[in-house]
């Protein structure tokens, strides 16, 4: 393409030439694809291989199994799964995004620090989290018997187990998820369609349903889901309220236990092409419409001026909602504070003391599995960070053929319950295989690391995703015109401005790996022993107490983390996503 | 069909926090008229606007409609069609689906809503884009949805806030011609927020100019225009020269006054003239480009000035002229053969001020608010 | 291998890994006593149901982490030794041991012996009222006050069932007899609780007031966490479970390992198990026994535990499918 | 200091997968020219430009700067500075970080990268500004932001993509003005896209027309204005009356043609005049509207109309005049008070139309391609 003969004075501009458009993106490709088929499609395979694959010959036998009309409980559990799940969609939708909408158009003193209330559910750790629940609403629960005593009631007045118990510790724990995709879809809203509604004569209820709530699709979308997907994995809420209620993450769970290996794996590759489907249906939905012009021009973002009847109602919602949110964790406050024995058959607790945390202090062996969570949390979240970050530009910004397969790729993780992923792990890496540089991986600290960083894929990339997408291009080609590198302009330029979206990402997989508990029981060994697995320990020994002082630690360690990160690096939690 | 409406806004104050947007206004536009609100940004326009269409009510003062207070009456009540600056268009919906919300939210039957949608839709010619996605348009298209989804409901009053800003030079030309039409046909009362004073004049019936919150002039366009107020008005309506003077003599038809060096007769006699006497008051003297000639010699309201920079727009020649005492005159001659090459930067000519092209206006201070 | 107390200087591995459903109390005790007498050994010990204990031993097939397993249902262990995962080891006390707590080819022995019992609330029920057997679970008037922990992921209520099953299946070799008496106990139960600390809590509470559980924990539970509880042992004889110890093939450290082995079961350790964790040894050459196990009578029900290991997935999957919550459709 | 360009497009075409976004494109901007790219909507500007910038490969065709092929080479080796429409800020710096990136990035020293950035922020007058958030800026000093960080690492080409399309009117024509005086004073070779004409007219030397991905027309603002050379361009740039012709009569220095039952003599001898013969092909006749006359009488190229729409612009009347054969002509007199009031809606009136101001344009089928 040079020219010898021409090249004029300022020659090095002709000949630094450096590799294509092209190549480049394939550069950056490859650590990604890398990465996804050595820990997330090859172990997913290695999942379907040992569903399809006895004695060496292929055979459908196992799916056979599955849909034998003699035993049923399997499609039984497949049934369940799949109803429990679309419930708890329809259910976290409904706290969700009222509470979204109520802490972010309303104004009102305390506001604040209720939005950010709203969001701790995500920091209490699931096994314990369950037992407050029974602790306050099961049929001899602290609110159960306090009501039974207010109107002398002989019969408890409720309680907490089966389904409705599964769906309310669901709702309970994954409206998080609604309350914050919804709240930061909110904030992007343009106030304007909205009042465009309104001046062509709708009222309040039909400028909701007819055009914010349909706005509202990308946002609801995605977190149904998460929603989804998580209920379809869920495991300690079926397991612990409703004993011997058939859900296909118990089954797969217990087939393990079995030891009918070929079993856990086929209902695996079931529930895993169930979420998938999920996903596929909602992106089709989510397709069919547009949700986002192009803005030309500036909107200007005014909060409502409301009618205060309106307001003042749901603004005592609202906070209500967040103290029946809280109450678990005060619950748990309550519990580690009261000694061991001491609060056994009497409704209510009758003495205070700091015994379980002093003998927790004495153990010598306490502050390991904290140091250790903390650890694998940080390196995981770190390996999430970068591989992140790199996945994320890679799909927003470059084009290459094949983009939705990684695309559903990145989401696999998720869309596996952990019990799946942890199986998946465990099918992959007892061996020695080139992707773990020839060494075993089970039974080493490594492997626990890696289960949280690959499960946690999906929540950084999103967020990462959304903010992004929002970026404009135009930014990074101004920073190439001044004369920067694509290095130079990636750091100095895309990065900065990205970071609060990858933070917010970077967190809350922070913090689920903090309290992750379903794949480390599978993985965890002597030397990267958990808090969440010391937890379950102390609730086996039943020293419940110092599991609820134990929990505490996690709480108040997960809260510290997020109020750092939002001191120092302003990411607001309720902003991932 | 469409029911007019006059509206009248009666001492309107509105306040953020501190901030006064807008500040004891009173107005009446008149049933079927084209009335522009004409300001700077931030003077606090599409506030009153959105007062109107009752999104925010007043801290003060009362708005009626037709003599009927609606100042607190909510947005959904009120019956006004509102274009707005960005559209707002739902993109969730297809073109016709736009366009007919604010039927279905009326209730009418489904097919005078397909009839009435149909219609509208080739009222702003764009009959069969019906199905078409909001995405699939171009910015003048989707103007033209929006306007049609604000016509298809018959409004008592339609508000426009700044629906051309965001079109190129030539879409935008289109587009006030064809809104001047359907605004003229419908009759309907109208009300249009713009801070672009050549889409104000050349569209309205009266203009209203604001600054600051406050309503600094009313009045029908070439009143805006030939004969401002003060010098907020004088300034940001059109270009002009403004030229501070001292009065010197005042006879019975004209005004002699001074500048620098230069004496310039005024012809006097405009209605609106503010009682002068010599020696007297801050004056400005006020000539529009358009109005300043070229002439071959010295005389009577004549001055000598160098060309500083001419810049060629088409239809005319801008020029800069610097006086001899540092005062800069803008001066604007049109593309005309007599005219072409006649001027060349650097070069020393006279120009005449012609006497009844003159205007005196009272220095109010910053000039801004009076 | 020579009895501990001896030298510390005997060439063991520096750790020695352990893995075990015992709890933190035991473990800790285990730990430090063992470390005090092989000051060079550090004990290391991961404390996880007995299930999850085979499942991890299973996985980390490529890569044992355990040297020793200790504790759990022999059924279990004969599981896991059938799958080649243990490591065969005869200790220098096996002549002390019964032939029924050991390992044909002592790829496993026993610890201690474990009978399950009716447990209930002193609260709610006199020691009179109390159920004296078995078939007295099935009256009538203890329908919705039995709560049972949920047995299919419980190797103890596993074995209870099955046992139950086999008293018939013994002369009629047909499971239906015990699908029936477990149909009636299904009926009598309010309902199945997901773990052992949930069971133990709601019948505190009295949401419920009678169970069948093993007898060291709820001995632990009446005299060191003050719960109302008390036990009966079933008159008719009653399943005597055998807690084990082995050895995991592959372990790292297999001197240090032997050590621990020895250690758990010399007869120092049997006593403190008895007396400070009321557990009942399986050794029968131990003197001075706590009271309470002395006075105990205990019948223990005949069982073919290898028939039992064999149906007893049958007999469960028949249990979930067939008879699990059913009461609610047959009333 | 700075290093003049020459830069050079040789059969340069641009396609996104069907859509040919430029086409077969020739140019030549010379060194130190304020060069424009002028078209409507969709027509390849931006394309081309971000060719030259290297955001974007040729599909085929070459570049050359100064004779050299920089066909291929990454942006970051071209040296050129951009300011692009959306300014393209970089929000977390502040206002000093922003222009002094470039600088960093070339790694220049700590202390002249401080007195460069400081030099050019003086230069657009933003002298004091350094520390401020971008935020904190209006769109006027966000804009002067943009040229400082393109201006400040003295390239040796300057790329400006509409940078003026977001200002309001009188915001805009400040800002012209101003980037007119630097680009003089710096002499630096500037290629500038707009779509808005009188923007293309008043600052440039040469004027590029595009239409479709094609060029139309290349030449200085009075050319392409008063010379255009296909109907596109004569209605693209500027208001322009088209009235098809045929000819009628051919003369030594003048040609007479024939619309409807109306006779014009149309004065030759431009140098861009195509040959002409009786009766053959099919022509325009062209006029802009400001050379349009009112005449008190019929005459020779005098017509006879209906004023049907007077327009009021301030500076301007602008009239839509209809023939009697239906032909509409737009007119447009300057408001002096000669002019004011002498016309009024639906009056008859005799408009002369100047034999030196008609042109005749090929009619090539759309009009748009040639
Ligand atoms: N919700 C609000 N809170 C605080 N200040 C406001 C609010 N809305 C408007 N203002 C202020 O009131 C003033 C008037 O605003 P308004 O939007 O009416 O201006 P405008 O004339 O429409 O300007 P533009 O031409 O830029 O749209 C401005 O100073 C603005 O900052
Ligand atoms: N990345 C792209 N992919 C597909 N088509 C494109 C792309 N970029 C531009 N085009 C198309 O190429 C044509 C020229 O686009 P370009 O952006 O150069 O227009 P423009 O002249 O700058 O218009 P505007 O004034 O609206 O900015 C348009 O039809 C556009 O749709
Ligand atoms: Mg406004
Ligand atoms: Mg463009």
């Amino acid at each position: 393409m040079i020219n010898p003969a021409t090249k004029g004075p300022t020659e090095p501009i002709a000949s630094r030439r450096v590799i294509s458009d092209k190549g480049f993106t394939l550069l950056l490709l490859i650590p990604v694809i890398l990465v996804l088929v050595s820990y997330v499609l090859y172990p997913s395979l290695k999942t379907l291989a040992e569903s399809v694959w006895m004695k060496g010959e292929f055979t459908l036998e196992n799916y056979k199994r599955f849909f034998s009309p003699e035993s049923l409980s399997n499609l039984e559990a497949l049934w369940n799964s799949f109803y429990i799940s679309l419930l708890s969609v329809l259910l976290s939708a409904l706290i969700g995004v009222p509470l979204a909408f109520i802490f972010n158009r309303y104004d009102f003193p305390g506001r604040r620090f209720f939005a950010t209330a709203a969001i701790m559910p995500i920091v209490l750790p699931p096994l314990v989290g369950v037992m407050s629940f029974m602790f306050l609403y099961g049929e001899s629960g602290l609110v159960t018997r306090t009501i039974q005593d207010w109107f002398n009631m002989d019969e408890a007045p409720f309680k907490l187990s089966g389904v409705a118990g599964i769906l309310l510790v669901h709702a309970y724990t994954m409206y998080v998820y609604f309350y914050m995709t919804v709240s930061s879809a909110i904030k992007g809203l343009n106030p304007s369609l909205e009042e465009a509604a309104t001046n062509l004569g709708a009222g309040r209820w039909t400028v909701f349903r007819r055009v914010t709530l349909p706005l509202l699709t990308p946002a609801l979308v995605a977190a149904s889901l998460l929603v989804f997907m998580t209920s379809m994995a869920s495991f300690s809420a079926p397991f612990l309220l409703a004993g011997g209620f058939r859900v296909l993450s118990l089954q797969i769970y217990f087939s393990k236990i079995n030891g009918d290996l070929d079993m856990a794996a086929t209902q695996s590759v079931i529930l895993s092409v169930i979420s998938i489907s999920f996903l596929l249906v909602m992106r089709w939905y989510q397709g069919r419409r547009d949700y986002r012009v192009s803005e030309k021009g500036v909107s200007t973002h005014r909060r409502e001026v409301s009618n205060p009847w309106v307001k003042w109602p749901l603004v005592i919602v609202g906070v209500t909602g967040v103290v029946f949110l809280l109450l678990p964790h005060i619950t748990l406050a309550i519990l580690s504070l009261v000694p061991e024995g001491s609060w056994t058959y009497q409704t209510y607790p009758t003495r205070f003391s700091l015994e379980n945390y002093i003998l927790l202090m004495k153990d010598p062996h306490i502050w390991k599995p904290i140091r250790n969570s903390l650890w694998m949390a940080a390196l995981a979240t770190a390996g999430n960070f970068l591989f992140g970050i790199l996945t994320s530009y890679v799909l927003v910004k470059r084009k290459f053929r094949g983009k939705n397969v990684l695309d559903v790729m990145v989401m696999l993780p998720w869309s596996l319950p952990a019990t799946v992923v942890a199986m998946n792990m465990i099918l992959a890496f007892n061996v020695p295989t080139p992707f773990t540089f020839g060494k075993v991986l089970v039974g080493t600290f490594w492997i626990l690391p890696l289960a949280y960083f690959i499960r946690h894929i999906p929540l950084v990339v999103r967020s990462t995703n959304a903010a992004l997408e929002q970026l404009d291009d135009s930014l990074e080609e101004a920073a190439r015109n001044l004369g920067a590198r694509w290095f130079t302009t990636f750091r100095r330029v895309i990065l900065p401005i990205i970071l609060p979206g990858i933070m917010a990402g970077t967190l809350l997989a922070f913090v689920t790996a903090v309290g992750e508990f379903v794949s480390s029981v599978m993985l965890y060994t002597i030397d990267n022993r958990p808090i969440s697995i010391e937890i379950m320990n102390q609730l086996r020994m039943f020293n419940l107490g110092q599991a609820a002082a134990y929990a505490m630690y996690q709480i108040i360690l997960i809260g510290v983390v997020l109020l750092i990160s939002n001191r120092f690096f302003g990411v607001k939690a309720e902003n991932s996503l | 069909m469409i029911g007019l409406s006059r509206v009248k806004l009666s001492q309107v104050s509105k306040t953020f926090g501190e901030v006064s947007a807008v500040n004891q206004l009173d107005l009446t536009i008149n049933e079927g008229e084209f009335f522009t609100l004409l300001g700077p940004s931030g003077c606090g326009k599409t506030t009153t606007l959105r007062m109107i269409a009752g999104f925010c009510y007043p801290t003060t003062g009362r708005i009626l409609f037709d003599d009927q207070d609606v100042t607190r009456v909510p947005p959904h009540y009120r019956d006004t069609g509102m274009v707005f600056q960005n559209y707002a268009l739902f993109p969730h919906m297809t073109v016709a689906e736009n366009v007919a919300f604010g039927l279905e939210v009326r209730k009418l039957p489904k097919k005078e809503i397909a009839e009435r949608v149909e219609q509208a839709l080739e009222q702003v010619r764009l009959g069969g884009f019906g199905e078409r996605r909001i995405s699939q348009l171009s910015g003048g298209q989707q103007q033209r949805v929006a306007l049609a989804r604000a016509l298809v409901i018959r409004p008592r009053i339609l508000l426009l806030d700044e629906p051309l800003s965001n079109l190129d030079a030539h879409l935008r030309d289109e587009m006030r011609t064809e809104i001047l039409s359907l605004q003229r046909s419908l009759g309907i009362t109208t009300i249009y927020v713009t801070h672009d004073q050549v889409e104000a004049l050349s569209m309205s019936d009266r203009i209203a100019v604001f600054s600051r919150g406050k309503c600094q002039q009313t009045g029908t366009p070439e009143e805006i225009y030939n004969h401002p107020k003060n010098a907020f008005v004088a300034s940001f309506v059109g270009e002009t020269n403004l030229v501070p003077v001292t009065v010197k003599e005042t006879g019975a038809d004209h005004v002699t006054v001074e500048s620098g060096n230069h004496l310039f007769r005024v012809k006097k006699g405009e209605p609106d003239a503010v009682p002068l006497r010599t020696g007297e008051g801050s004056w400005f003297l006020s000539i529009r480009p358009e109005a300043i000639r070229l002439a071959d010699g010295p005389g009577s309201n004549r001055v000598e000035g160098w060309v500083k920079l001419i810049q060629f727009t088409g239809t005319s020649y801008h020029c800069k002229v610097e006086l001899g005492d540092g005062t800069v005159l803008q001066a604007l001659f049109l593309n005309r053969p007599d005219m072409r090459g006649r001027l060349r930067d650097g070069e020393r000519r006279f120009f005449e001020l012609p006497e009844e092209q003159l205007r005196l206006i009272p220095n109010t201070g910053g000039g801004v608010d009076d | 291998s020579s009895p501990s107390g001896e030298s510390a200087k005997n060439g063991l591995e520096e750790t020695v890994v352990v893995y075990s459903p015992h709890g933190k109390d035991i473990l800790q005790d285990f730990e430090r006593q063992f470390e005090k007498e092989h000051p060079n050994t550090d004990v290391q010990w991961l404390d996880m149901g007995s299930q999850e204990v085979l499942d991890r031993i299973r996985s980390e097939k490529g890569n044992p982490q355990a040297d020793v397993w200790w504790g759990g249902p022999s059924v279990m262990f004969e599981q896991a030794g059938e799958e080649g995962l243990l490591e065969k080891y005869k200790p220098s006390y096996a002549n002390a041991l019964n032939e029924e707590f050991h390992a044909k080819d002592y790829s496993w022995t026993g610890t201690f012996k474990t009978p399950q019992v009716i447990m209930y609330n002193t609260k709610e029920i006199s020691r009179k009222e109390a159920p004296k057997d078995w078939d007295d679970l099935l009256d009538k008037k203890w329908k919705d006050k039995i709560i049972i922990r949920y047995p299919l992921a419980s190797g103890t209520m596993r074995t209870i069932f099955s046992s139950m099953i086999y008293r018939a299946y013994m002369e009629s070799k047909t499971p239906k007899e015990g699908y029936d008496w477990l149909k009636k106990l299904d009926a009598n139960t309010k309902e199945y609780a997901a773990n052992p600390e949930m069971m133990y809590s709601k019948i505190a509470r009295g949401e419920g007031s009678l169970t069948v559980w093993d007898m060291p924990d709820v001995v632990m539970l009446k005299e060191t966490k003050h719960y109302p509880f008390d036990y009966v042992i079933p008159e008719s004889g009653t399943p005597v479970l055998t807690d084990g110890i082995a050895l995991v093939k592959g372990g790292k450290h297999p001197k240090a390992a032997k050590e621990f082995y020895e250690f758990v079961n010399s007869k120092k350790a049997a006593k403190t198990l008895a007396e400070k964790y009321y557990r009942i040894p399986t050794r029968n050459d131990i003197d001075d026994l706590p009271a309470w196990i002395k006075e105990t009578k205990i019948k223990p029900m005949e069982l073919d535990w290898d028939l039992l290991r064999k149906k007893e997935k049958e007999w469960m999957e028949y249990w979930d499918e067939n008879i699990k919550s059913k009461k609610q459709a047959e009333e």
